[in-house]
């Protein structure tokens, strides 16, 4: 798991994960590339992490990927990532096509659900909380 | 004495209180309207670690987290 | 649509999509990338392609991708593949990821199963068509 | 007359034959006891276009493909 202060070098890290898993054997590598769309006047998506619980998050997954034979990796922004630049990048490399494209549509989706991140327009210099596409984290509302 | 701290958006300092348990710690921080409104839609960890029981007995120390609803990528 | 002889440069495909699409203002970009697994004591993989009828295969996907406001991307090695290098790498562009996902997979399967492709594993520098994992194209059977 | 074409590893050179419709086609092809287990496996074209019906009425000129079963990837 990797985390960067603003957008990400997507090139590098899609070539640094090939190179890395070069003698693995696998036979299929599924990245997905999150890229921040101009739409409704932002200048930038802005992001915080809380680095603890998705570290957690992301060793959770490892492991329910290792038991498929495939492997997870992710890299996210931190702070303000303007329009047409990537904020994220995961990917699945496993031996099979099947697991992989299985692999990366659910951890794609549970990242979207549960992963500690919280994203702010920026629209004139200012963060706004994007609240209405958030999501509540399983087990919310314990507290209310 | 534990502490209680908000992540993300609801931009609040941290908390110290004194609590047993979770219900201890949800009915302090009702008293706060501010609040209200995030409490029922922000999951709980203590010490990094989600929780989903009311009834977990805290101590000396713990941190617990509220963190509000979430949308990486 | 892209034929290469042999290995694909995977790096250098993957980086000149990403910035052939700039500016388009998609959010999601999915590659699958096909790499050749060492097994059975292959040296390599090996490739045959008719390529007029895989050009209208993909137009046709690339007219399905644009229905659902995304497109589609395909590169493919012809002839002699080694392992552990890539035969294959195929890609969705589109705005929303919930219709990337989709679409990488029902691209790469449908590729799977319709792509004008014969595949023949090198063994000894001989090669020996792929028959048993072989898919025969919808509509076989029609003059038999 | 119109020329059959075997396309991968079924490896024979194409065939020119006369043939009104593909049913003439699929008769002429079972002669050769070679093609008659590749033939259940196998897809057609004309001139490139994938069909799924025998009565297809043929054309001089034309060019019949024989697809044996695929793997890409």
């Amino acid at each position: 798991m990797e985390l960067y202060q603003g957008s990400l070098e997507v090139k590098e890290i899609f070539g640094r994960w090939l190179d890395e898993q070069a003698a693995s054997n696998y036979g299929a590598y599924v990245p997905f590339v999150g890229i921040i769309r101009a739409e409704d006047g932002i200048e930038a998506l802005s992001f915080d992490i809380y680095e603890p619980i998705l570290k957690k998050w992301f060793d959770e997954w490892q492991a329910r990927a290792m038991e498929r034979g495939a492997i997870v990796k992710m890299a996210h922004a931190v702070g303000d990532v303007p329009i047409h630049t990537s904020s994220y990048v995961s990917a699945v490399f496993s031996p099979k096509r099947r697991v992989a494209l299985e692999l990366i549509e659910e951890f794609v989706e549970d990242f979207k659900a549960n992963a500690p991140i919280w994203k702010y327009d920026v629209k004139n210099g200012k963060r706004i909380y994007a609240e209405d596409r958030s999501t509540p984290m399983d087990g919310a509302g314990l507290l209310a | 004495m534990i502490t209680v701290e908000f992540l993300g958006p609801i931009n609040k300092a941290p908390i110290e209180m004194e609590a047993d348990t979770l219900a201890d710690v949800s009915a302090r921080l009702k008293e706060d309207t501010e609040l209200t409104q995030w409490l029922e839609k922000c999951a709980v960890a203590i010490n990094d670690s989600m929780v989903s029981d009311l009834s977990v007995l805290l101590k000396e120390g713990d941190r617990i987290s509220i963190l509000p609803p979430v949308c990486g990528g």
